[in-house]
């Protein structure tokens, strides 16, 4: 990296790309779409508008959370599912990091799902990226709360009965102030997703349809190879509109769901115009319903971002005006108490 | 308010006899607001200047049904004009506020105990709960012991006669009652209570007023009634110089991890997730934010220690507390802390296992849980606390070898210690340890890489190099690491080597502990060995048995891992080893394993702190037997 | 209990409620909401259409999960957070038998959280109960993960922090197929949604206002001291009406957010009819967020309800299939495998 | 396919030389299926009727880049014309697919042993990804054995060059080349594996059928090029007659607990979550479905043994299978569970610890985990096995003792157990214990009032009553419970005798498991005591011990708790234990403690088998040192 200032001011070093990436080779199947991602996140990385040492990477157990590893930042490697708490711990000791948490559909929605919504209605100020690949790739194929049902995996040789979350509806419910998807291959998108999401105050969730070319190879491709077609975009206060000539719109029915409609035979005026930064999560909701799984059209975009006051800003917050209140607190009168005694010999 | 009555403040008329010790025990229901009582009772003893201990003891459920046999909650205090080291074995004077509460605990009272009973409470409701098929006050159920019939009831609501508040609430005032008159028994100040009283409802003054006129009822009855023909008076203690003040171990514990922030001056960290008898520390903890403590009410246990140890990555003094079920989901993630070498408190205030088992009463059956509860070989020190006082200072401790050495540390309390009460002498802040040598954040090293499992060769501890400072970005994990580099290693020769360093360090903190100091007559040949809460009650037989002339040693465990270097020196003195333990004989089996000493247990499974006569026999009994 | 059959045959013995209260002391503070969810709970059981022996209750930790001790039924006063896993494998295990879960805002929504959003999606047969009183009350009075911001309690002595769950939203994020809201003192109310939640195939939830009368008191009040104008009654397939005669409505705006409305200033076909068993969870969603939480109108009843397969059925069901094909196992022809060898002497 | 090379399956031409034991070690990079290769192999050296031992060893990751260092996987076969106990120390021949793989696996190679090499793989850039500065095909550091020079990959892209199929698919059969040369070199059959492929390429037969071209172009390379002189037999080995198979750890586990599930007469139920080395139980059991199997993959390891214990409750067989840190996740159900006292079945297929550890390395360091990971005083017994198919009769054993006494048993495996395979002699299904007499669940017993803690004083088990018994309705759960009545109870007496109670319910079983056999010298001075895994090196090293005319003596412990009844006075018989473990001294502990003998360990903690000739070495200095 270059440096844009002389000698140790406040600005910020112009780093490259390569700044952000590690010595440690990168451990992942070829072929795998986590590449795509760690390629993404590092060359975003220069324009996050942080110094490189207040970057903290926290990731549970999976292939996907070897990611840190391949960070020139902070990095921890924790353990399976437990990544959120940790990075709520890391974020509320020290609020001026940025703190990022890379997860997977395994260790972010199955044994990690609590922690996973207690930081998003907490809204530490983490940003967390889900890598959902359907499946446990790490652990070499079961399948996992994403999985479609009737998926025969390792676990499942006769198909799965479980029906799976959606990773959008279930942050949703869970009262997050920041929830987007994008796909690993969709480097533009992605990258603006990653930057909204990080330069949003609170928590942030993305889900990112990642490939996993071992276990589950293709579990996106309606998405990805007709893009066109199959992805509907949400850009806040444009209308969703989509198809090769943006000739098919979502409308909303009078009990709240989303149809998708030929844009032509409705009235602008009828068709959604998407609002992101509406309190009432209902109209993000409905669009998480839209497709329940990648194999129909299938909105990609933010789909929520909203103001809520930040927990670890809080948690500073009340410190400081405790000690505007009672000043520095001091050792010797807390120890005495109210009420003491002596003894004299 | 009669007018009549003389104010308790006035000098009592009665007769006083001097005592050098006395066990009183409030009982009553979970309503009856004994703990409360009990509590007060304590302070203005405090405030006698005797020297005290405490075990309130009360159900799990935070109401169980009135009158009922699980519902009865109680509080016993022990107070001397000498230094005392526990709650007593078994009470001198017994308040039953109610049939169930004298079913339950009349069997403790001394015999020829004093016996104050609330004869409003004995109805055939509450008799029928209490499964009494007659009145106990009517039949022989109380002979052998002093009684004295008092209706607490009729009289406290009798005494508030002028006020204007609903029966109900005048009913609620006899626990005031009750305090006043044992007030008067024992001539403890009253000017404290009222204060307290004024203080707590100073919301309500009616009710204040109302509470205090019944206090001072029960004084005055006390000293103006026949059936009371003296009080007791209890000199204060000859404690060593200083200031004292009150305290239980839950509250010097919080003191403690307080104190070990500034002395270390870092930020504190909580994270936790609030658990019988542990919570209180989370509730101490959380009021004093002017120290630079932020506290986190996690999800749940594994929420808790992990926002710990994120704290601790972030250069925190951080620290976990809860009680053993919350330990068992703890254990992945203390195998976490100590994988990557990151400082981290972790406090365990034991209660009754296994399971959920006692939630309210004490126990000391988690140490090997503390020692061995994790996969794989993850050595990890133990610190335990002796008594509630001791809290704050096994705090500071358990903070220094975490910071110096860059580990998870144990540090044991129980629920006796927890809730206990006892004098403490107010440390003076200057003669605390410096806790600032221990911390160093590694700074980059121009131009060397840096390497985040190079140890300190003298403690063996890595670099502790936080986010934030430029140049030391780097990765940990819970992965095996290459020994200095810190990268994943799947090498074999190198898994064994850290494995070895990993244990090594844990040992090499002997030599940085103090050594195991003998209380003891020279020439014994038993040793008597402890650890925790069982301090006081250990100490109190081993005075008892000296005092029929048999010689006996003691030496009580601070460090639970690893022992004190002496450790086998001193055991190799003793013919004998006796290890009484609330548990079924877990420091045994470590002293047993390491020291190949036939460690014999006294293992009291009940919930409740030794009573010290049946303690004292164990010990005489082995003393006998080995000299003959 | 009488039976009305003959010495055993296959009918119901004619229970009566004190068939189903055990003989163990009821141990919640005088006062408590528990007692009346308790009666509720044990005068439906006649009606259940189940055998006594054939009902379990499984509870986690807090005074609510003291529950089962009261039933005279089968009974698992388990671990904290833990009654919904262990309960899917005592109905996955036997599928005949009727299993209820009980729990609170603490054992079910903050440690447990977890294993209650899979239990949902999962959607083996149980009855969920929620006994929500907004506050730990067995550890004497912490802020729960349904407590409003800025409580005082006694871990956050400068009020707490983060933004509370709403229940029913939660479950619906987690593709649960049934969700109701009821009140403890509501008794007919409670009694119906308990009843239709046990017949419900699946996994159901029912949060319950609770009044902890010890540690937060009244917390419920606004909405059970003025019921006509502060609980909307959710009834499938009515206009959803309240206040004294009704003349308030609630209407759905074109982005999917609910609004109460004078009833005469709309014609009768805008206003909203409940429709509990729609596919799509948007509506019972927009239904949930009408009041984040009950200090102010707040919708009770059935929000979703609606069929899906049942896990632990399909379990079973899969086994039988493969009896149906493969026979019963052999034990021999399993050992030996495919491939052996024999030694000869 | 050239029609010139004879086909395989005809009598080959090269002269024979006779073995008895060889070790061959398959190396080559994650992505080049050397796993399958090792384990069809091994299926073919089963065909050829030798006794063998395997190791595979692979990386944590699913694919490591390839042709690096960490992305080398290995696969190691021990075979002969006598019984083995082990894997081998070090192989005598060596394949290695590419620089990496020989980089890492050399220095394990005998001095003077065979290797064959892939050169094709030693490109520039290879050579780089392995570190070597220079081709080692080139300079000195091939000196020493006898080395083949084969350029696999290319010969592979020959044989087939018949078929239509994308180059990068024809390379991929390079591993079948590999398997054909060596299947030519050791005299393997090839019918199986010719068959092998066409089933597992059924779908696409142009596949199988170049596979099988690769095979055969390997075998037919070997017969015809001059570099291999000759060829090598090792005859059948002489086991005990019987029907005998292949099996694995992993797959003996499952089939155990089938059978046990059949044994007894009860639906068997497994509540799991997928964690290496552990999951191939589960997607085994998931496979048996017709033999009243259920199997629920949870969402986290909690849940998994929750609903396991939840199916214990409604009467099922039920076991939960994880590995360390799951377990770490489950101990506060096993304390609930032994606090309900329900059988259940908690197996751990250890690997390297602590923490995350080494996911795909051997270890045995969670027996103390098993033994103490729990809060509260919490005994339960614990069961090992020793070998790959003991897996079977440990798991049977487990179920035994789980239902008999009504406790959570756990059941150890690891990683080296679980993936090596073994011949096993198929058992006689009517010789298999059976377990109906376990079982019993309650039933009402007219009028009388059901007691649910009412033991059965012979096995001091409270009784099973399932959901679904008219009558029998009651409540359990994890707080303390009053003696033979099982309502709530925090009576300090009662509770110290349920503590007494529990722990006296699993010493008992002591009296109900096979006493210890030992193997060995009468005579000797020393004691080799193991368990777990290491039973083959242990034995193979005590052999090559007594093979130098030293005397010396051998137990295995299959019980870890209680242990066998006549532990102490074997122990008691020799001079010297030695305890030989894959962790820093864990059973050490345990045997010190219990029994205050000097145990003196052999701890390697490398994630692999101990090589059995260090083991011996250590074993003779001990014999040395007693009798000198
Ligand atoms: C406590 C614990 N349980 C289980 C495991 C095994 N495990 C490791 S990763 C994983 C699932 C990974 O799935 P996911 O999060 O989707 O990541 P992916 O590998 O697909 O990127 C599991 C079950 C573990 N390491 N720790
Ligand atoms: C593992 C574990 N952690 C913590 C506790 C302590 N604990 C018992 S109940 C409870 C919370 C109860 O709250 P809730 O579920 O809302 O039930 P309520 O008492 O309000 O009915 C807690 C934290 C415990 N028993 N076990
Ligand atoms: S197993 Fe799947 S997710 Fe994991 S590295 Fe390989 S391709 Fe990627
Ligand atoms: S503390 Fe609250 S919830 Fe618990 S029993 Fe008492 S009133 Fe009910
Ligand atoms: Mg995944
Ligand atoms: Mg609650």
């Amino acid at each position: 990296m270059t440096t844009i200032t002389e000698a140790g001011g406040p600005e910020l070093p112009q780093y490259t790309k390569k700044d952000f990436t590690s010595d440690q080779e990168v451990r992942w199947c070829p072929g795998c779409g986590d590449y795509a991602i760690l390629a993404n996140v590092q060359s975003m990385m220069p324009d996050l508008g942080a110094r490189r040492e207040d970057v903290v990477f926290v990731s549970g157990i999976g292939c996907s959370s070897r990611f840190p590893y391949y960070m020139d930042t902070y990095g921890f490697h924790s353990i399976h599912g437990r990544a959120p708490a940790i990075a709520t711990g890391v974020a509320t000791a020290n609020p001026d990091l940025k703190v990022f948490v890379i997860t997977g559909d395994g260790d972010g929605l199955s044994i990690g799902g609590n922690h996973l919504i207690h930081a998003l209605r907490r809204n530490a100020n983490l940003t967390i990226i889900l890598f959902n690949n359907q499946i446990y790739g790490l652990t070499k194929g079961q399948y996992s709360p994403t999985s479609e049902v009737g998926k025969i995996t390792k676990s499942t040789p006769f198909g799965s009965l479980d029906h799976p979350f959606n990773p959008v509806s279930v942050a949703l419910g869970a009262e997050a102030s920041f929830v987007a998807r994008s796909i690993d291959t969709e480097r533009d998108h992605l990258r603006e997703m990653i930057e909204a999401a990080a330069a949003h105050e609170g928590a942030s969730f993305i889900e990112v349809y990642q490939n996993c070319n071992i276990f589950n190879d293709g579990a996106f491709e309606v998405v990805k190879d007709q893009p066109e077609e199959n992805q509907i975009r949400l850009v806040h206060g444009e209308q969703i509109r989509f198809g090769a000539d943006g000739e098919k719109a979502l409308l909303m029915s009078a009990k709240g769901a989303m149809s998708i409609v030929a844009a032509a035979d409705h009235d602008d005026d009828e068709l959604m115009v998407h609002d992101a930064h509406r309190e009432d999560p209902t109209l993000a909701f409905a669009l998480s319903r839209v497709a329940l799984s990648p194999t129909s059209p299938t909105p990609i975009g933010i789909f929520r971002q909203i103001n809520r006051p930040v927990y670890d800003d809080q948690v500073q917050a009340q410190l400081d005006a405790d000690v505007a209140q009672r000043g520095e607190g001091d050792l010797a009168t807390l120890l005495a108490g109210k009420e003491t005694w002596e003894v004299t010999t | 308010m009669s007018d009549t009555l003389p104010s308790p403040t006035e000098q009592a008329q009665k007769p006083v006899e001097r005592l050098d010790t006395v066990t009183i025990r409030f009982a009553g229901d979970s309503g009856d607001g004994m703990q409360l009582t009990g509590t007060r009772f304590t302070s203005a003893t405090a405030d006698a200047h005797n020297d005290l201990a405490t075990l309130p003891d009360f159900p799990a459920e935070i109401r169980a049904p009135a009158g009922s046999l699980p519902g009865v909650s109680g509080f016993q205090l022990h107070f001397a004009d000498h230094d005392i080291l526990t709650p007593g074995d078994a009470p001198d004077v017994l308040v039953a506020m109610n049939p169930a509460a004298l079913k339950t605990n009349l069997g403790d009272l001394v015999s020829g105990g004093t016996l104050i009973v609330n004869t409003d409470a004995f109805t055939r409701g509450n008799l029928k709960k209490a499964a009494y098929e007659t009145s106990p006050l009517d039949d022989s159920t109380l002979e052998g012991y002093r009684v004295f019939q008092v209706p607490i009831t009729s009289m406290t609501v009798g005494a508030l006669d002028s006020f204007d508040l609903p029966k109900k609430e005048k009913q609620r005032s006899k626990n005031m009652f009750a305090l006043g008159l044992m007030s008067f028994m024992f001539s403890r100040p009253t000017q404290g209570t009222e204060e307290w009283l004024r203080a707590k409802f100073s919301k309500t003054p009616e009710v204040a007023e109302a509470n205090i006129a019944a206090f001072q009822a029960g004084w005055s009855f006390g000293e103006t009634t026949e059936i009371f023909s003296h009080r007791y008076e209890v000199p204060p203690a000859k404690l060593p110089p200083g200031i004292y003040r009150q305290i239980t171990g839950n509250l010097a514990l919080s003191y403690g991890l307080i104190a070990a922030g500034e002395l270390s001056g870092l930020p504190f960290f909580l994270g936790g997730y609030p658990i019988t008898p542990a919570s209180d520390v989370l509730h101490e903890l959380s009021k004093h934010k002017h120290f630079n403590v932020k506290t986190v009410q996690a999800e749940d246990e594994i929420a808790g220690i992990g926002a710990s140890l994120g704290a601790a990555f972030a250069g925190n003094l951080a620290a976990t507390v809860t009680s053993g079920p919350g330990v068992a989901l703890k254990t992945e993630t203390i195998g976490l802390a100590l994988s990557v070498e990151l400082p981290l408190i972790v406090i365990n205030v034991q209660r009754g296992g296994p399971s959920t088992g006692l939630p309210t009463k004490t126990e000391q059956s988690d140490l090997l849980q503390a020692m061995y509860g994790r996969n794989g070989d993850s050595p990890v020190p133990i610190i335990a606390a002796a008594t509630p006082g001791d809290c704050f200072y096994a705090a500071i401790e358990a903070a220094r070898i975490a910071l110096k050495y860059r580990t998870p540390v144990f540090l044991l309390s129980d629920g006796y210690l927890a809730n206990g009460a006892e004098p403490w002498m107010v440390p003076d802040v200057n003669s605390l340890p410096d806790l600032t040598g221990t911390v160093q954040f590694a700074a980059p090293s121009n131009g060397q890489e840096f390497m985040p499992f190079q140890r300190d060769p003298s403690t063996g501890a890595r670099p502790w190099a936080i986010p934030g400072t430029p140049g030391l970005e780097h990765r940990i994990g819970g992965l095996e690491k290459e020994d200095v580099s810190g990268n994943i290693s799947y090498d074999p020769d190198n898994h064994h080597h850290m494995t070895m360093l990993r244990q090594a360090k844990i040992q090499g903190i002997a030599a940085d502990i103090p050594q195991l100091v003998v209380d003891g007559d020279d020439d014994a040949d038993v040793l008597v060995a402890g650890w925790g809460s069982t301090y006081g009650p250990i100490r109190q037989a081993v005075r008892k048995v000296r005092k029929t002339g048999r010689k006996v040693a003691r030496v009580h465990f601070r460090h639970l891992n690893p022992f004190p270097a002496n450790t086998e020196e001193v055991l190799q003195r003793y013919q004998r080893i006796v290890v009484p333990e609330m548990n079924t004989g877990q420091l045994s089996l470590l002293l047993r394993a390491q020291f190949l000493v036939d460690a014999r247990g006294y293992n009291q499974v009940r919930g409740l702190p030794f009573t010290t006569q049946e303690l004292a026999s164990d010990i005489t009994a082995h003393i006998d037997e080995v000299s003959s």
